[in-house]
């Protein structure tokens, strides 16, 4: 029993959106697409599920607020440990509340600051992206203006070309994978 | 009068009842007189006398308020010399035995005398002396580069056996074998070859690099256990550990002025005029002290007109410019004791930096230490005032200020 | 597929393909640099190079060769800091807000707006730093655990909020700009032949991070972008608040004013764009690309500047308003003397070339002309350094008591530094045009077919 | 420590070895300054380590080498080989002494670090700039540094012997001792010894400005060539023509008294009528100041004695009338003219008005001006004929400083031995065979009598730096005897003084039997008026600089004019009319510095060229003035070729101007003149004061829910506690404060202030932590503008424009402690923060320089080091200099490049005084509260203290209804605070 890939390529990004939902309304699953630029509605088509960075940033910013309230109370309030509050222009840093008015700017750059950093970092790491790494795209012309969808058949792939064809592919490759 | 009254019974007493002797001498050295009478001897007496058997200059003042009357006593403190003059056979014993040098003159108000009395009738059982672990503090030094030196041979020792395990294996699969060398390359291009580990080894790298970093920034003008050598090799432990000088009779502006003051050489010469032989070094290292004054030990004289050259001592706490700091504010006012941060100086050959003198060390001592108030005129009020202010909890120096920057740095 | 209306002008000039936007975008990367840009380089890398030197001199010698004195401790450093400051805040607010607001024209323009930004703070963040006494201890203003038993900072202090404030700016904008450079440097990676650039190959491979346009990734990627725009634009907005409290929050009459917050703000986006424009022109000539950067860009950009300087020119009368209604003699004063003292040149310009001059922009000939556009431009961007000055010094050589009052000159090392920034600024601007993808392909191709004019026509038909 | 517990010096005293005595008594040992100085090398390269703790100069020098970035320098230390007793290293010890520089004299205490003087106090009396200044004269390295011979170093001995024989062969031609007057009787006894010795020696007392008008008027109204002694205390009307009595006219305690009599709080406030052509220090504290040319002087001074003897008189006189009437005997009458007739009219007056014995003593003499300008032209004459066989020179500088300079240096070549005693090798000395360098003052002993009944010593607080020695023992040796010191002493035992508590105390009294005086004559003639429309000049002495015998001290070269705020040069005062007149102007360039025309001035045959023009208010019409003391040549290197010569114009009276082409860059710290309408210095009327003691001490009210309330009692914030512990304050009195200047030297000196030079404060980057603000009234006010219904601009622009006539304030400005400083809360690394002491704390060591504080400080008293001002040849003054580094106080860091500083409060000293309170176990007394500038104001206008005691002085001022602090609108809540100036006019 043997396997295949195929890599379909569209000149288009309409058409292969009409293609992808035409194959899932066949149930031919379609392992991946590839495409120079987002392609609005493809995610849907494909049946992605809504991505959760912007909950990350949310969470990272909350930790980043967190960070620079204690950061501040424990330097110009606390007297704990090693902090070392000083009367600087009589200010009334007796407690965190009389303070705030001069903390509000850094307890700001700081959600900024961790929620960007990390979700980016965040990002990347999903997404497996690192300096060094190496494309997986099996056709270099995907970054271009080629739209490439790669779909694993089992045995005849006879009518699943057709329905490619059909759908306005402009050429179809594939590749023999041996499994025991 | 009274105290010597008392001190008289203690002597009867110790006499009468031998069983009790110690319970009251005891009692005695706690008396106030004693305590005295300490303070005046070490500031005047022990740079010739001790307490105990040994001879200095003088001789050695175990059980002299026995040996010798009160009055005896007295008169030769107040004036040897006219004491000897007057023809008294004892003094002129001692004159003679102590090859012609009359003691100095010493002019005591009663009540000092009667607490010196004290002092010597009730000699302390034993010198408690304050010392800190050091050893503790060089170990980590050895330890951390130990650890490493033990790693690393491992790692090696690991190495070679894995490498001549695979030859061996080779060896028996018939492939010609290779020298750690290849191996060591071969691993580290198959490391290099694949990018993600290069990646997490200069993540690695950039870690290591900014830990050293930020240690170093934290320990630049770190000089503990600085401990230079010295163009007399002078020892503290001899002096003041076992002949028990105190500290203020050399560094005698400790109690006055900011500097603890390196003692000028004519206070060696106090007691070096006569004492010419040390228990180390023999005769080498004093006579660089006459040297430096221009003082023959043969005819016991300073020589006319000599060019007398400076002891260049070589200084081992070095305070930045930038920040004041006064010894006598801590030793008088804050009733700090030398040891507090000069380490065991009294078991010290040769003197070290004990503590580490960076800022964080002041302040931390200054967050934790209680202001000496009591009985100082200059606290009451404010002490009241802070006594209100922070409620029970213990008054520290930061509490009066003590940590501003303009109490050191202006 | 989303349409749009044809009374719109198109965005891409030109029947191009994908492939073109591709091929266009890629040439300066691939290509050899043409004339204008050898030329542009060397005279910038000159006065870099002399900038160098007035540092190096600076900081050999002493603030003490500059021209400041007891009285005015502030002058040309802090002048161009915000200044630079200023012109950082186009391009982060081109990418982010346009982008909020789902301009599409943004796309053209935003990745070399962001690469100004950046290049401009990084000039901006040069002067805090040595206009400090000892700058070597500049290390100080971040909470670094210390042997000072242990000593921090004063987070009472708006420079120590300046501090936070550009550090994040700049990192937050610089991870912005390169998440939307990943897929851009990819298609420049797969277009490079191992054989002829091996080096360079190797090089974009590093860049694009191993990005290979999966769909789910492009989700990702846009969910990523609108977060960031989402957390940048308030970033824009309180970084150069924050800088306008180093003033806003002083004793000093003419510095403490409460309007200064919106009113910077306005100032930066009005100066940014001015900046934008002034660079764009230049750089659509240096590596053509005219088919992208077109005109409809340049106008609408002129039109948010009519409008940020209508808006600042409302800040500079109100100032003078409240200063006339706060009857304070110490305020009145320090306005009349902006106004009439020995200062009032610099006054004059500013007030000329950023009010009066951009109201030229509301006749559509001079809006649409690249020639005017540039000369309006560096009006502007001479008219808002203007402004720092008459903030900084004006206010500083007159303030309370009079026996302190006294007057700035520069010297030839102010002059020399902000000379070199700004060669130091366009020669990385220069770099950048030659080495990276500077418009935005992947996102412009996603506005072809709606903007392209050659699809418009036929969508017209 | 008992008395009686004597430290033990080693047995071998007892045997009374004799080297050890000599080594424990000798005060002053090997150790002691400049042997190591200028003897080893290795010490020179030690000298740039940046506390200048002394121990690490010389007793305990210590050899910095750094062996890498992060290793520890290996620092040696050298002990004193034989510690004197009294030195403690780290402690300082005061001696009372006298300064006399044939100029200024005061009784002071020497403030002196291991054996090196460090500091001028004054001791319980009055001093000034000059004198604060004296201890840097001392490590001057341009003093003699051994004796010359036609300027080539020689030995003592030989000069001796040399001397001595030529002095021997004089027969029958004269020998001068030219020299300032002496107020040493010691000395004067020596002189006579002297004189006994060698046949026809004649003494000749000179003063750098002549006084012999009111000497000689004296002797011929009451038959002695004496000065009389001033109290300006006891005086309700002072009348001054031209006197500048409150810096340089006659001796310098007259400030003193001056504000004694000048209390408002008592009600008795002296009416104080100046009638002065330039605008000095003394018309700028008048109550009534009135510009008139100098030839007007004797006319109005005669018309004033018709008004008198009730006769007709200049109306201008007619307040003056009035009050002198209302006041008899109770009022004082003087000139600064230096004609006798006008002197004896003055007398005439003030024997008429009876304030002889009352407010002026001619029985009780002073002694500071004995000067004979009639016996030096004499000299002149016979130096020109030839007759003068020797001349011996001491404290005098005569070819820089006579008006017949010329004649005298050339007369000079016909005299056969030539010996200066200058501790320069000076315009004089230069021309001499024989320089024979004196000790300076703080290196001397000696006896002074400035006044009646009063007597001082000096004794010396350092060996000598340099192989010289004191004028006395020069005299003495040249009569074969030797030793001053003992001499000195018996002189005194002689005369039954104890004389170790006298050299303690530094000043003793003797009641001596009265100066004998004829019964008065009026011998006045009255002078008609000969106003002319000509320029006339008037002389003056600068109040930094003098005569110009220290013009080689950099403090005193940039410590600014007390009225036109300029330093490092003099110039030609002008009115503005008179400069519009003539074409003249001042104008400030790009980067505010002012700039100026430039002059020739011709008098008769006389000339100086290119004299630059300093535009000055109060200034009387058509008059110009000059100060001398400046244009020396040979005075050292902060001294040459600083401002031009004026003394050759001594005694010019009309002199023409020309302009010349091309502009004078002046360096002036005030480049603003007028408080622009705002209420900086507050000021009210005697008259007004006494109805309402609060009267012109308004404060602005906020409109709060409670109410209108003053600044400081709006606040958001929660306060700090200041209330426990100490509080330290200081208040400014502006009405006792004249303006001197000598708190900024004072300041100077204590908190090693570096000298910047004159190109720097051209650039408004004076050091000064402490500034006496100089304001003039304008002839625009607000109200003014009001009634003319002016525009703002206008008004701005004409208040800008001092009067013709203005009235003059001064304010000492230097860090106000605020309690909530602006500087402090903008500060990114918290290197200014607030002590609970409420001082305002500056830690150089933090400071990262972004100069964010400077520019916040409403009263802009923060300074920035812009340079390494020291270890600089580009600064090359004491800080430059191995010798003048000496003077810097050890308990203050000598701050480095890219700091911020400012006035600390003498935080040293306060700390110093917690200190000893601690250790002694006594609270601390309010007197000893001092900082610098307090303790040497001589009119007490400065008082520091702790307002947390209630019985401190500090805390009634605080409490005081005068009492405002400035910018008070701010509630920046200052320390420093300042009460009310009162004028006595209705």
């Amino acid at each position: 029993m043997n396997k295949k890939i195929l890599y379909a390529i569209f000149d288009d990004e309409e058409i292969l959106l009409e293609s992808v939902k035409e194959l899932r309304s066949k149930e031919i699953e379609i392992q991946e697409v590839y495409s120079p630029f987002p392609i609005h509605g493809l995610d849907h088509a494909l049946g992605f599920k809504e991505t959760r960075m912007a909950i990350t940033a949310f969470i990272y910013g909350c930790l980043g607020l967190t960070f620079g309230g204690l950061l501040l109370y424990y330097i110009m309030i606390s007297g704990i440990g090693k902090s070392w509050p000083m009367n600087i222009g009589g200010k009334p840093n007796f407690t965190f509340y009389q303070n705030i008015p001069s903390f509000v700017p850094i307890l700001f750059e700081c959600t900024v600051l961790f929620a960007g950093h990390l979700m980016s970092l965040t990002y990347l790491f999903r997404n497996k992206l690192y300096p060094g790494a190496s494309t997986k795209s099996p056709d270099p012309r995907t970054t271009d203006d080629k739209f490439l969808m790669e779909l694993v058949v089992q045995g005849s792939d006879l009518e699943v070309k057709q329905l490619l064809k059909s759908t306005g592919a402009s050429e179809i490759n594939e590749k023999e994978i041996e499994d025991e | 009068m009274m105290r010597s009254i008392y001190s008289y019974l203690i002597l009867t007493l110790a006499i009468l009842f031998t069983s009790f002797n110690v319970a009251f001498s005891q009692e005695a050295v706690d008396s106030l007189a004693v305590q005295q009478g300490k303070e005046i001897f070490k500031t005047n007496c022990v740079s010739c006398h001790s307490i105990g058997k040994n001879a200095l200059i003088g001789p050695g003042l175990e059980g002299v308020a026995n040996k010798r009357k009160k009055e005896w006593l007295k008169k030769w403190i107040n004036s040897s010399s006219d004491f000897i003059a007057s023809g008294d056979p004892d003094a002129i014993a001692i004159y003679e035995e102590w090859n012609k040098v009359a003691m100095t003159s010493f002019y005591f108000e009663d009540e000092d005398f009667e607490a010196l009395y004290a002092y010597l009738k009730n000699p302390p059982i034993q010198e408690d002396i304050v010392s800190a672990d050091l050893t503790l503090a060089e170990d980590q030094g050895v330890r951390t580069s130990t650890k490493l030196m033990f790693i690393a041979l491992f790692l090696l020792m690991l190495v070679y056996l894995l490498t001549s395990l695979k030859n061996k294996l080779k060896e028996s699969l018939g492939q010609e074998t290779e020298t750690i060398p290849d191996t060591l390359l071969s691993q580290f291009n198959l490391f290099v070859s694949e990018n993600r580990n290069v990646v997490f080894a200069s993540f690695a790298c950039l870690i290591v690099v900014l830990k050293f970093s930020f240690d170093t920034m934290i320990g630049v003008g770190v000089y503990s256990q600085y401990q230079p050598e010295q163009p007399i090799a002078f020892s503290h432990k001899v002096h003041a550990g076992e002949n028990g000088v105190d500290c203020n009779y050399c560094h005698s502006s400790a109690r006055k002025s900011k500097h603890s003051g390196i003692p000028s050489a004519n206070v060696c010469m106090n007691c070096h005029t006569y004492i010419n032989e040390g228990k180390i070094t023999g005769t080498t290292e004093i006579a660089k002290i006459y040297d430096a004054v221009g003082f023959d030990p043969n005819t016991r004289s300073y020589i006319e007109g000599y060019e007398q050259k400076p002891i260049k001592w070589v200084r081992i706490h070095n305070l930045p410019d930038l920040s004041y700091f006064n010894h006598s504010q801590h030793v008088v006012a804050g009733k700090i004791e030398c040891q507090t941060c000069h380490g065991p100086i009294e078991e010290m050959d040769v003197v070290y930096q004990h503590a580490e003198l960076t800022m964080g060390w002041c302040v931390d001592c200054h967050r934790t230490t209680e202001v000496a108030m009591e009985g100082n005129e200059y606290y009451t009020e404010l002490h009241d005032q802070l006594k209100e202010k922070y409620k029970g909890e213990k008054i520290t120096v930061d509490k009066i200020g003590g940590i501003e920057c303009a109490k050191c740095h202006y | 597929m989303h349409k749009e209306s044809e009374i719109r002008d198109p965005l891409i000039l030109g029947n191009k393909t994908y492939h073109d936007i591709t091929r266009d975008i890629a040439r300066p990367v691939e290509g050899k640099a043409n004339k204008y840009w050898w030329i542009l380089f060397g005279l910038s890398l000159v006065l870099f190079l002399w900038g160098i030197g007035c540092i190096a001199y600076t900081i050999g010698t002493g603030i003490g060769v500059w021209g400041l004195n007891k009285t005015v401790n502030w002058a040309w450093d802090i002048t161009n800091f915000v200044w630079w400051i200023g012109i950082g805040h186009a391009g982060t607010l081109i990418s982010a807000v346009l982008l909020l607001f789902r301009q599409k024209w943004r796309m053209g323009i935003n990745r070399s707006a962001e690469a100004m930004t950046i290049f401009g703070v990084v000039q901006a963040g040069l002067f805090p730093l040595i206009h400090m006494g000892r700058p070597w201890l500049a290390y100080w203003v971040f909470p670094i655990p210390n042997a000072f038993g242990s000593l921090w900072q004063n987070f009472n202090s708006p420079l120590l909020w300046d501090v936070f404030a550009i550090s994040t700016y700049l990192t937050v904008s610089t991870v912005f700009w390169y998440i939307g450079l990943i897929p851009d440097f990819a298609m420049i990676r797969d277009r490079m032949s191992k054989t002829i650039s091996p080096m360079k190959k190797k090089l974009y491979t590093l860049l694009a991070f191993g990005w290979s346009g999966r769909a789910k990734h492009w989700q990702r990627f846009e969910e990523v972008s609108l977060v960031l725009a989402g957390l940048a634009t308030p970033l824009v907005f309180s970084v150069h608040s924050i800088v306008s409290m180093d003033f806003a929050t002083s004793v000093i009459p003419g510095w403490h004013t409460t309007i200064f917050p919106p009113y910077f703000v306005l100032g930066a986006l009005f100066s940014g764009f001015a900046m934008v424009e002034t660079l764009l022109i230049i750089m659509r000539k240096v590596v053509n690309m005219e088919a992208y950067i077109t005109i409809k860009h340049i106008e609408y950009m002129n039109i948010i500047i009519l409008f940020t300087g209508s808006m600042v020119g409302t800040a500079y009368i109100t100032e003078l308003f409240m200063a006339w209604y706060s009857g304070v003699e110490f305020e009145q004063y320090a306005f009349l003397n902006r106004a009439t003292g020995p200062y009032w040149w610099a006054y004059v310009s500013m007030m000329s070339c950023n009010v009066i001059i951009p109201q030229l922009y509301w006749f559509k000939k001079i809006r649409t002309s690249f020639i005017a556009t540039f000369i309006l431009s560096i009006f502007v961007n001479i008219g808002m350094w203007f402004e720092r000055f008459v903030i900084i010094v004006t206010s500083l050589h007159r303030d309370f008591l009079p026996s302190a009052w006294t007057m700035f000159s520069p010297t030839f090392v102010d002059i020399g530094i902000f000379l070199g920034t700004i060669g130091f600024f366009f020669v990385l601007f220069l770099l950048y045009s030659r080495t990276f993808p500077v418009v935005a392909q992947a996102e412009l191709k996603t506005i072809l077919k709606s903007s392209g004019s050659e699809y418009k026509t036929r969508n017209h038909e | 420590m008992k008395t009686t517990k004597k430290y033990w010096k080693g047995l071998a005293q007892l045997n009374n070895e004799p080297i050890v005595d000599t080594l424990g008594q000798n005060e002053f040992i090997e150790e002691l300054p400049v042997d190591k100085f200028l003897g080893d090398q290795e010490n020179l390269s030690v000298t740039n380590s940046s506390r200048r703790d002394f121990l690490k100069f010389l007793g305990f020098t210590t050899a910095a080498a750094t062996l890498a970035a992060c290793e520890t320098p290996v620092v040696k230390s050298i002990p004193y080989l034989v510690k004197p007793d009294e030195i403690i290293p780290g402690v300082a010890n005061y001696y009372a002494s006298t300064i006399y520089d044939g100029r200024d004299y005061a009784s002071v205490l020497v403030k002196t670090r291991e054996g090196r003087p460090i500091k001028i106090e004054n001791n319980g009396t009055y001093s000034n700039s000059r004198v604060q200044a004296s201890v840097l004269s001392l490590y001057d390295s341009a003093r003699l540094k051994s004796p010359l011979k036609d300027n080539k170093e020689i030995d003592w001995k030989t000069v001796d012997s040399e001397i001595k024989e030529k002095l021997s062969l004089i027969k029958d031609g004269k020998i001068v001792l030219l020299t300032s007057t002496i107020l040493s009787p010691s000395t004067n006894e020596i002189i006579n010894e002297f004189s006994a010795q060698y046949s026809n020696v004649e003494h000749i007392m000179i003063d750098s400005t002549p006084y012999d008008g009111i000497l000689d008027a004296n002797m011929d109204s009451f038959g002695v060539r004496l000065a009389p002694s001033y109290s300006f205390d006891k005086a309700n009307v002072i009348v001054s023509f031209g006197a500048d009595f409150l810096a340089n006219w006659m001796a310098n305690d007259y400030a003193t008294d001056y504000v004694n009599g000048r209390n408002p709080k008592s009600g008795k406030m002296s009416k104080h009528y100046q009638l002065e052509t330039n605008m000095s220090l003394t018309g700028a504290n008048a109550d009534k100041r009135i510009q008139i040319k100098p030839s007007e002087q004797g006319y109005l001074i005669s018309s004033l004695l018709d008004a008198v003897n009730g006769k007709s008189y200049d109306k201008r006189l007619s307040n003056i009338v009035k009050s002198l009437e209302a006041n008899p005997s109770k009022s004082i009458i003087v000139s600064n003219s230096n004609d006798k007739n006008v002197q004896l009219l003055v007398n005439a007056i003030n024997h008429k008005l009876g304030n002889y014995n009352n407010t002026i003593s001619i029985i009780r003499p002073s002694n500071l001006k004995q000067g004979n300008t009639e016996k030096l032209d004499n000299l002149i004459n016979n130096m020109q004929e030839g007759n003068i066989e020797a001349l011996i020179t001491y404290n005098v500088n005569p070819s820089y400083s006579l008006s017949r300079a010329k004649e005298f240096n050339t007369a000079l070549k016909n005299v056969n031995l030539k010996v200066s005693t200058s501790l320069y090798n000076d315009e004089t000395a230069c021309l001499m065979d024989y320089v024979c360098p004196d000790h300076h003052n703080l290196e001397s002993w000696g006896d002074a009598n400035p006044k009646y009944g009063i007597y001082s010593l000096m004794q010396p607080t350092i060996s000598p730096l340099f192989n010289t020695r004191q004028f006395q023992d020069s005299l003495l040796s040249w009569i074969g005897k030797s030793d001053y010191h003992a001499y000195l002493k018996n002189y005194w035992s002689r005369k039954g003084i104890d004389w170790n508590q006298s050299l303690h105390d530094g000043y003793f009294s003797l009641d001596e039997k009265l100066i004998k005086v004829k019964r008065f004559i009026d011998q006045s003639v009255l002078v008609k008026n000969q106003k002319s429309d000509a320029l006339e000049l008037e002389i003056y002495e600068t109040v930094a600089l003098g005569d110009g015998s220290q013009s080689n001290n950099p403090w005193l070269q940039e410590l600014p004019d007390p009225i036109t705020r300029a330093c490092w040069d003099n110039y030609l005062t002008i009115s503005a009319s008179t400069a519009k007149e003539l074409g003249l102007s001042n104008w400030t360039v790009s980067n505010g510095a002012l700039n100026g025309s430039i002059v020739d001035v011709t008098a008769g045959n006389k000339v100086v060229k290119n004299v630059p023009v300093m535009i000055t208010p109060g200034q009387a019409h058509s008059t110009v003035g000059m100060a001398v003391g400046y244009g020396r040549t040979r005075a050292g290197k902060a001294g040459n070729n600083v401002g031009f010569n004026a003394y050759p114009f001594l005694d010019a009276k009309k002199v023409v101007i020309t302009k010349v082409d091309g502009e004078y860059e002046f360096a002036s710290i005030q480049l603003h003149h007028t408080m622009m309408g705002r209420d900086i210095v507050k000021e009210t009327s005697l008259t007004d004061y006494i109805k309402d003691p609060s009267s012109g001490n308004h404060r602005e009210t906020y409109a709060t829910y409670k109410g209108k309330l003053p600044s400081d009692q709006v606040s958001l914030y929660e306060e700090h506690d200041l209330s426990t512990g100490h509080f330290w304050n200081l208040s400014i009195d502006l009405t006792s404060c004249i303006g001197c200047g000598e708190c900024v030297i004072s300041c100077q000196a204590e908190n090693n202030i570096p000298v910047v030079g004159k190109q720097e404060v051209r650039k408004s980057r004076d050091m000064h932590w402490m500034r006496i603000d100089r304001y003039f009234s304008s002839d625009m006010t607000k109200e003014l503008s009001k009634e003319e219904k002016k525009s703002a601009i206008d008004m701005y622009s004409e208040m800008e424009v001092p009067s013709e006539n203005p009235e003059v304030v001064f304010q000492p400005v230097m860090c106000m402690h605020c309690n909530h400083a602006p500087c402090e809360t903008v500060c990114p690394v918290a290197a200014t923060t607030h002590s609970n002491e409420g001082l305002n704390q500056m830690t150089y060591n933090r400071c990262i320089g972004t100069r964010y504080c400077a520019n916040n400080c409403p009263y802009k008293v923060r300074r920035f080091n812009w340079f390494q001002y020291s270890e600089n040849e580009k600064f090359d003054f004491h800080m430059n200099d191995d010798l003048g580094k000496m003077v810097l106080n050890p308990d203050v860091v000598v701050r480095s490049r890219g700091v911020i500083e400012k006035c600390s409060m003498c935080i040293q000293k306060i700390q110093e005084l917690k200190l000893n309170a601690k250790k002694s176990g006594k609270p601390i007394k309010d007197v000893d509260a001092q900082t610098a500038c307090a303790s040497s104001c001589s009119t007490n206008a400065l008082v520091f203290g702790d307002s947390n005691n209630k019985d401190s002085e500090v805390w009634r001022l605080r409490n005081d209804e005068r009492a405002y602090d400035l910018l008070d609108h701010l509630n920046v809540k200052p320390s420093v605070f300042y009460q009310t100036k009162i004028r006595n006019k209705s």
